[in-house]
């Protein structure tokens, strides 16, 4: 094996890009829609415009929030898939804060975020409670969780939260000014939550790079019963993992209903959790990539609406955008792999 | 409620679970021999929609149930050859594939969203749909029905009961005595993560063709999901996993029977049930209350207790094979 | 059938496993192989039986080139290979495992549990065929691969150690017949082995190895140190052993029991003073297990009282067991004990300081280094501890150890390892041992028992069998008394 | 309206909640937007479905119509309650755009900006024929109602199909209004969403198992008539009303009572041709059916049409009771009505006002199923 790196191999981690955009493209000339006119119609609905582009990162306020919460989890070996639920449950603490408590914005909005990180915090600590000591896969405690949160969620809007005229079903009433994020030039973009966003997804990375926790949920998620015989508390960190993953996702949440919204709606995370998960799969768990990923999930998702409004094609070709490029890089991403792949099977008359 | 209504409730409970009970032996068989397919939710969604729109295009309902098991097939080789030949993680394969799936039928289904097509047409057996109670419940199906409950049985025969079927077992429990032993571990991972596939497209045509006709955007949503903790509370045998099946639908048919006879009871209450009964069944058939709970049993219950509720997945689920 | 390797070559990246070896087995007799740990052993073995294939190189049999792309062509053409932990399928009844990868040609499953029988019988082994495998005691799964590979039609018959975790009546019993399949059966055998004793008793024949290369045979007997000079450059003498120190009662067991769905311990009480090594001796899952890990905390006590030092510890667990200064080192490194995928200076910020917010990567690092200069660890702070080798990597959980422990509970401490290591490690925990560290060990080789305890606990289905001092008792009589016999 | 204004250059845009092929509430919305297109020719419509939190998390209602007035639109349909609000915003930013925004009634109460008018069509009476074709057509004398959520528009237009139904089995049937059974399951919202509301296809085939012999849909998709088809095709007595959308009869059509539905497009365009010629003004539009002919796609804003299951004798009985619905002769509210707990509502004898029907605060005696 040679030390200089060939050609295609440094090619290589372009390649999925490309076959991703190569099934787009063909998908959209399948629909008789001209893949120009479709990407750049993408791209202006992402930053044609300073408002689109505000768009683009107010979106990507949660999306970071739960990614970098991703970060620890997945480091501590565990798939947070009920994140989606942490993130509803984030949003309905800060609404129960929004319209139960009446204080100085100074103070309001404060305990509101404080509200938003317990409640993502304790939905978490239910996932990791029913790990750690029912034995419940995350996976599927998660997934409960999520389900059991939107039905809280409808409950609440269509029952004691219920605007004064009636449930329409649609979400409480509006909070007051007072009680919602100020938001930049007319944007749904709270400066704010951007910059808490940012200072979560650093604090992770400090975390996960220097300190002593970050180590103990290394080992955790590389090999528990050893960690656990080295001393590390694994249901305690198990569960500090998931609370504080929680806290970022329901922070985001909170995010959700006091600047994109102004009220609790049913379904108010619709999946952000999910395309945090995805984001931290196609960046590979990596530090540095994990924002660029998920700036770049939020501007497409932001482009295809653009996308669907001038060629009036089915706005879930930026999911299948997103997701074939995922699948493409979980398969192929890494080139030694699918050298070594290839090459055996060459070389291996069993099947 | 008189008799006739409570059987005729057993009929719609059974044929409700039949896709449950097909996609739960799928992934039984793909799970004995070593692949989670984690994408079955995805899976489910788009092979309902790749059933209906064959079956409504060719008129063929055949085709239309061949073009899903198709589907289910092409997901689960991915998440195979993902595995065994990228040695890429199983789940975060399956993971992907089940949102991808997700928005591929959105995408592709939006021409097909609630038109009327085919379904299944019942199909009474003479003779047997006579019999008292057992006949209208299990003989006034249709074919969907009888494939469900033929499937299980041959599953369970295939498993325990053949050399085959030892040697998926072994494929999964222990893939390096398999290898050592002749069996061709990788090839068999792969027959049977695709055949586990293939009838959970079955089972997602048999949504989109029968038990819930035609197609619409998130026409299964979440039943992959069920089905995939349906396995694991079925021990990782078809036979149980059918009466986790079963047992989910008649679940799901009291809560619908409760709230009409409890209107005052908040409407999110019944539909929490089905999300409440997985977390509490998958707790009990865990090993940190089941061991404990079988320790204190009476000696006499312990054995017929642990069969009920003690559960170890193939020893080697989700691994790598390693080869040298 | 006679077995010729022809100049086999085998490379593992940069390592050279194999190199150029070139060897002879002749049928009807039995040859050992020796070398010390990482010598290649195994690899050759491995190339033979058709599990792994050579870089270079031809196997020929009975004069005929072959090539196996797997163990089940090796095993057609008539080679069968024994490895140390038997390769079964536990959840697999006796029969099941039997049959599969049996040719069958329609043979019903009763026809091939009576030809199971029937063979068995033949060898003096006694089987259930319709017993989970799992319940099998080790000497019995690895009885039940002889007997597979057979009916197999196994002519060149290779045992990858054999006689760890098994009892002494097994052990006669596998020699007995390894004699019958070689003298009268006329099979060649191949006996892989770290025990010089064994294969002096059982072998006409020795290769070494050593490094990847065949560095002699030797006709057995011979002089065991003739083999050692074979195998090592040099090897350090044998320290002598220090006296166990009287000191204070430190660990108390008072009528403890402990209760797993498998298995139940019964009543167990000892006393260990400090200083002091109890070894436990007993066939896999005889409760041995269980009390070690009881007494670590990482089994709850279902009954009885443990007192450390006199107090009594009523929440007896394993983090309370740690703070206590008692530590417990696991058989299976990798799986527990060690993480894959940390470095060897993650491994020591890991247990150094946990109080600390941020890690202090410098130090930490200097501090790997100075243990890898201490306990002669080959590696760097930065490798990655799944890449050291076997040896190395026990060194380095010796060097994770805190200092001024009370107690060591230790599962195999030395399995795998070659001479020159074991001793290397048994030396490291006499300098424990005198600064007044206890310690309790099992193992599966009784020899190690009887040489490195002052006390001895033998277990036998699930009960304390008899505890006596090591001077009043053999390795000979642990491998009766462990298979039952009063 | 082939004499009517030309609409080239004209550009409008149409946000729907759901997709637009939903064979329900959007595909009628959608379909009134394409009966602007075909009338006001060279108009051209922008389309933007499916804008909801669960679906588009990363959409709102401002963005897609930021991009719609980029685009040109001059006129904007907001065609859900769940817009209302927004609606309401965006109509402030944009004043030279007119915006529409179906079933709100901010422009009655004064909250909108004069650029915006609320449309919505009268369809209790609608569903009160569909109730009196159930009731003409049962066997077992029981119903039952599929319902979306409980707000005060689905308790009236469910109570309204109660109320026709039992007419129609007093007068037509002779029967006892107290022996007919009106159960009514609500799923949790106006379609299924799996694993957050009931399953329509189990509410409405366990309605089926029970006795039940005629399911009416009130909610947005049309799984009650697809089972009563399966059932029907494998020999079950039994029939569906689907509701919202002209053609959901299509799904089952042997066992199709008819459908009650919305007919947007004489609004729609009547509302665009107001636009294009610039004489638009506010309104707050409740509108009614064509009574002459309940099924003229071209002039009824709500209308109701026969479905081929439907027996002879009771299409006649049912025509008779729509001439008399048209006629003033019989009016659906008519007292005494008491409400589920008992409470008289509407006196003997009084017909309910528009406030008393739109206000309906729980289900009326006699119907079975949660008010809450
Ligand atoms: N990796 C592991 N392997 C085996 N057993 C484990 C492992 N992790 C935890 N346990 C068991 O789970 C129990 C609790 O573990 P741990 O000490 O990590 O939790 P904890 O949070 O400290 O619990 P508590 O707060 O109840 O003391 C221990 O008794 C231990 O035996
Ligand atoms: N699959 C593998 N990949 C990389 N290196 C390997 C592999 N298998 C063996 N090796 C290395 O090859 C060398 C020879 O290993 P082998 O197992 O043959 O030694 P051995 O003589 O059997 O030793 P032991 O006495 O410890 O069993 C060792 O250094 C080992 O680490
Ligand atoms: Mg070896
Ligand atoms: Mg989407």
């Amino acid at each position: 094996m040679s030390l200089s790196k060939t050609r295609l191999e440094r090619v290589w981690p372009l390649l999925p890009g490309l076959a991703a955009l190569l099934v787009t493209t063909l998908l959209l000339l399948a629909m008789g829609t001209s893949p120009v006119d479709a990407y750049s119609a993408m791209w202006q609905g992402a930053f044609g415009t300073s408002a689109r582009v505000y768009s683009v990162l107010a979106f990507l306020v949660p999306l970071l929030l739960a990614a970098s919460g991703l970060l620890l989890t997945f480091k501590a070996g565990l798939w947070n898939i009920g994140i989606e639920g942490q993130i509803i449950m984030g949003a309905v603490a800060a609404s129960w804060v929004a319209l139960r408590v009446q204080l100085p914005s100074g103070l309001q909005i404060p305990l509101e975020l404080l509200a938003a990180m317990a409640g993502g915090a304790l939905w978490a600590a239910l996932a990791g409670v029913l790990k750690t000591r029912g034995g419940v896969h995350e996976i599927f405690g998660g997934l409960a969780l999520n389900n059991l949160a939107i039905l809280f969620t409808n409950y609440l809007i269509a029952g004691p939260w219920q605007p004064p005229e009636g449930g329409s079903f649609r979400g409480t009433q509006p909070f007051g000014a007072h009680a919602l994020l100020p938001l930049f030039e007319n944007s749904r973009l709270s400066l704010l939550s951007l910059a808490l966003a940012i200072v979560a997804f650093a604090g992770v990375a400090l975390v996960l790079t220097n300190s002593h926790w970050g180590l103990r949920l290394k080992a955790l998620g590389q090999n528990a019963r050893s960690a656990f015989l080295l001393g590390v508390s694994s249901n305690r960190e198990m569960l500090l993992a998931m609370a504080v993953c929680g806290a970022l996702a329901g922070l985001g949440g909170g995010v959700r209903v006091l600047s994109w919204f102004d009220s609790l709606r049913q379904s108010i995370s619709g999946g952000i959790g999910y395309l945090a998960l995805m984001v931290v799969l196609l960046a590979g768990f990596r530090l540095v990539l994990t924002p660029l990923v998920a700036f770049f999930f939020s501007a497409v998702l932001n482009g295809s609406i653009t996308l669907q409004l001038r060629t009036q094609l089915h706005s879930a070709l930026g999911d299948i955008l997103t997701g074939v490029l995922v699948l493409l890089v979980l398969l192929f991403g890494n080139y030694e792999r699918v050298r070594r792949a290839f090459r055996r099977r060459r070389s291996q008359a069993d099947g | 409620m008189d008799s006739t209504q409570l059987i005729a409730i057993f009929g719609s409970i059974l044929l409700q679970s039949a896709p449950l009970i097909i996609a739960v032996c799928g992934e039984t068989i793909s799970e004995r021999a070593g692949v989670i397919n984690l994408s079955l939710d995805g899976s489910l969604l788009l092979s309902a929609l790749a059933g209906f729109a064959a079956a409504l295009l060719t008129g063929s309902l055949l085709l239309g149930f061949l073009a899903a098991a198709a589907v289910g097939a092409v997901f689960a080789l991915i998440v195979a050859f993902g595995s065994l030949h990228l040695r890429q993680n199983q789940v975060a394969i399956g993971f992907v594939l089940a949102m991808l799936g997700d928005s591929l039928s959105a995408f592709l289904g939006q021409n097909y969203t609630r038109l009327p097509g085919p379904s299944v047409p019942a199909w009474h057996i003479p003779l047997l749909k006579d019999i008292p109670v057992l006949g209208p419940i299990l003989f006034r199906q249709d074919a969907v029905v009888y494939f469900a409950l033929l499937l299980v049985g041959a599953t369970w025969w295939f498993l325990f009961r053949t050399r085959a079927g030892l040697e998926l077992r072994s494929a999964g429990e222990r893939p390096e005595a398999a290898f050592t032993r002749g069996v061709a571990v990788r090839k068999l991972r792969y027959i049977y993560a695709v055949l586990g596939g293939a009838l959970v497209g079955i089972a997602g045509a048999a949504y989109s063709l029968d038990v819930k006709i035609g197609w619409a955007e998130g026409h299964t949503r979440g039943m992959g999901w069920i089905a995939l903790a349906i396995v694991i509370f079925g021990g990782w045998s078809p036979l149980r996993g059918a009466l986790g099946a079963v047992l989910f639908g008649a679940t799901k048919a009291l809560a619908t029977v409760l709230q009409r006879s409890f209107p005052q009871v908040a409407l999110v209450a019944f539909n929490a049930v089905p999300w409440l009964l997985m977390i509490l069944v998958l707790v009990l058939v865990s090993g940190r209350l089941a061991a404990p709970l079988l320790a204190r049993a009476p000696a006499a219950l312990r054995r017929p207790l642990r069969g009920l509720l003690q559960a170890a997945p193939p020893a080697a689920l989700g691994q790598p094979l390693d080869d040298n | 059938m006679q077995v010729q390797l022809n100049t086999i070559h085998k490379q593992f990246g940069s390592l050279v496993a194999n190199d150029e070896i070139s060897v002879q087995f002749e049928p009807g007799r039995i040859y050992g192989l020796l070398g010390e740990n990482g010598a290649g052993k195994s690899t050759l073995m491995k190339i033979l039986s058709g599990y792994q294939q050579p870089d270079r190189g031809e196997i020929v049999l009975n004069g005929a080139a072959q090539h196996f792309a797997s163990p089940r062509q090796a095993l057609a053409a008539g080679v069968g290979m024994l490895y140390q932990e038997p390769l079964d399928v536990p959840v697999f009844t006796v029969l099941e495992n039997f049959l599969l990868g049996r040719a069958h040609d329609g043979e019903r499953p009763q026809q091939s549990a009576k030809a199971l029988t029937q063979l068995a019988g033949r060898y003096g082994f006694q089987v259930d065929p319709h017993e989970h495998t799992r319940e099998l005691s080790m000497g019995e799964r690895q009885q039940l691969e002889l007997l597979r590979l057979l009916a197999g039609g196994a002519e060149v018959l290779i045992l990858d150690e054999p006689t760890t975790g098994i009892s002494a009546e097994q052990k006669d019993l596998l020699f007995a017949s390894m004699r019958t399949l070689a003298r009268e059966e006329g099979k060649t055998l191949i006996l892989v082995s770290h025990k010089l004793d064994e294969v002096q008793e059982l072998c006409d024949y020795a290769y070494v190895l050593r490094k990847g290369r065949l560095v002699g045979g030797v006709q057995l007997p011979c002089p065991n140190q003739e083999l050692v000079d074979l195998m090592f450059d040099e090897l350090a003498p044998r320290p002598a052993r220090r006296q166990p120190a009287s000191g204070d009662v430190l660990l108390h067991l008072q009528h403890i029991t402990v209760r797993t769905p498998r298995l139940e311990l019964e009543p167990v009480s000892l006393q260990l003073q400090a200083g002091q090594v109890l070894g436990l001796a007993g066939l896999e899952g005889s409760g041995q297990e269980l009390l070690l890990r009881a007494c670590a905390g990482l089994l709850p006590l279902s009954g009885g009282s443990l007192r450390l030092g006199g107090q009594p510890q009523p929440d007896w667990d394993y983090p309370r067991a740690r703070q206590h200064g008692v530590a417990y080192l696991a058989a299976g490194r990798l799986e527990e004990g060690l993480i894959a995928g940390l470095t060897l200076t993650e491994h020591m910020a890991l247990v150094s300081n946990a109080h600390g917010l941020l890690v202090d990567w410098p130090q930490n690092r200097q501090l790997a280094a100075q243990h890898i200069a201490t306990y002669q660890v080959v590696g760097q702070p930065e490798s990655y501890i799944e890449n050291l080798s076997g040896g190395n990597q026990q060194r380095f959980l010796f060097a994770m150890l805190p200092q001024n422990l009370k107690l060591i509970l230790m599962e195999h401490p030395t399995r795998g390892l070659d001479i020159r290591s074991t001793d290397w490690i048994w030396e490291q925990l006499d300098q424990r041992r005198a600064q007044g560290t206890a310690i309790i060990f099992l193992s599966a080789d009784l020899d190690e028992i009887a040489a490195r305890s002052d006390q001895i606990a033998v277990f036998s289905g699930g009960r304390l069998l008899r505890s006596v001092p090591a001077a009043e008792t053999t390795a000979d009589e642990l491998g009766h008394l462990i298979g039952g016999a009063l | 309206g082939g004499a009517g204004p030309s609409g080239e250059g004209f550009t409008f845009g149409m946000i729907l909640v759901g997709p637009q092929n939903d064979h329900g509430w959007s595909q009628a919305h959608y379909e009134g937007g394409q009966y602007v297109v075909e009338n006001l020719p060279g108009a051209e419509m922008i389309v933007f479905d499916l804008l909801n939190p669960a679906d588009k998390p990363e959409a709102t209602l401002e963005g897609v119509v930021d991009e719609m007035v980029a685009q040109g639109a001059t006129l904007i349909f907001t065609t859900s309650d769940e817009f209302e609000e927004d609606t309401t915003t965006v109509a402030a930013k944009y004043p030279d755009v007119v915006f529409v925004n179906v079933s709100g009634d901010d422009a009655l109460t004064g909250e909108a900006p004069a650029n915006l008018s609320n449309v919505m069509g009268r369809m209790e009476e609608m569903k009160a024929i569909a109730g009196c074709a159930a009731a003409l057509t049962t066997q077992t004398g029981q119903l039952g109602y599929v319902g979306p959520l409980i707000n005060h528009e689905t308790l009236r237009l469910t109570a309204s199909a109660y109320l026709g139904a039992r007419h129609c089995y007093e007068t037509y049937r002779g029967e006892s209004g107290d022996d007919l059974q009106f159960t009514v399951s609500w799923i949790g919202f106006w379609f299924n969403i799996p694993g957050v509301t009931s399953d329509p296809t189990e509410v409405t085939t366990n309605f089926l198992d029970t006795g039940v012999d005629v399911v009416l849909s009130g909610i947005d998709t049309t799984e009650a008539i697809n089972v009563a088809g399966q059932r029907a095709a494998a020999g079950a007595t039994v029939w569906a009303v689907p509701y919202d959308y002209l053609g959901a009869c299509d799904n089952a059509p042997a066992i199709c009572l008819g459908v009650p539905f919305f007919n947007w497009g004489p609004d729609y365009l009547a509302i665009a041709e107001a636009v294009v010629e610039g004489n638009w003004s506010q309104s707050w539009l409740w509108n009614g059916p064509n009574w002459d002919d309940l099924s003229d796609l071209d002039s009824t804003s709500v209308g109701w049409l026969n479905g081929p299951g439907l027996s002879e004798e009771a299409a006649a009985n049912l025509a008779d009771y729509i001439s008399k619905l048209a006629s003033g002769e019989v009016a659906v509210w008519t007292g005494p009505i008491n409400l589920q707990n008992g409470t008289p509502y509407i006196a003997a004898g009084a017909v309910g006002t528009d406030e008393e029907i739109w206000y309906l605060p729980q289900l009326l005696e006699g119907m079975q199923g949660p008010s809450q």
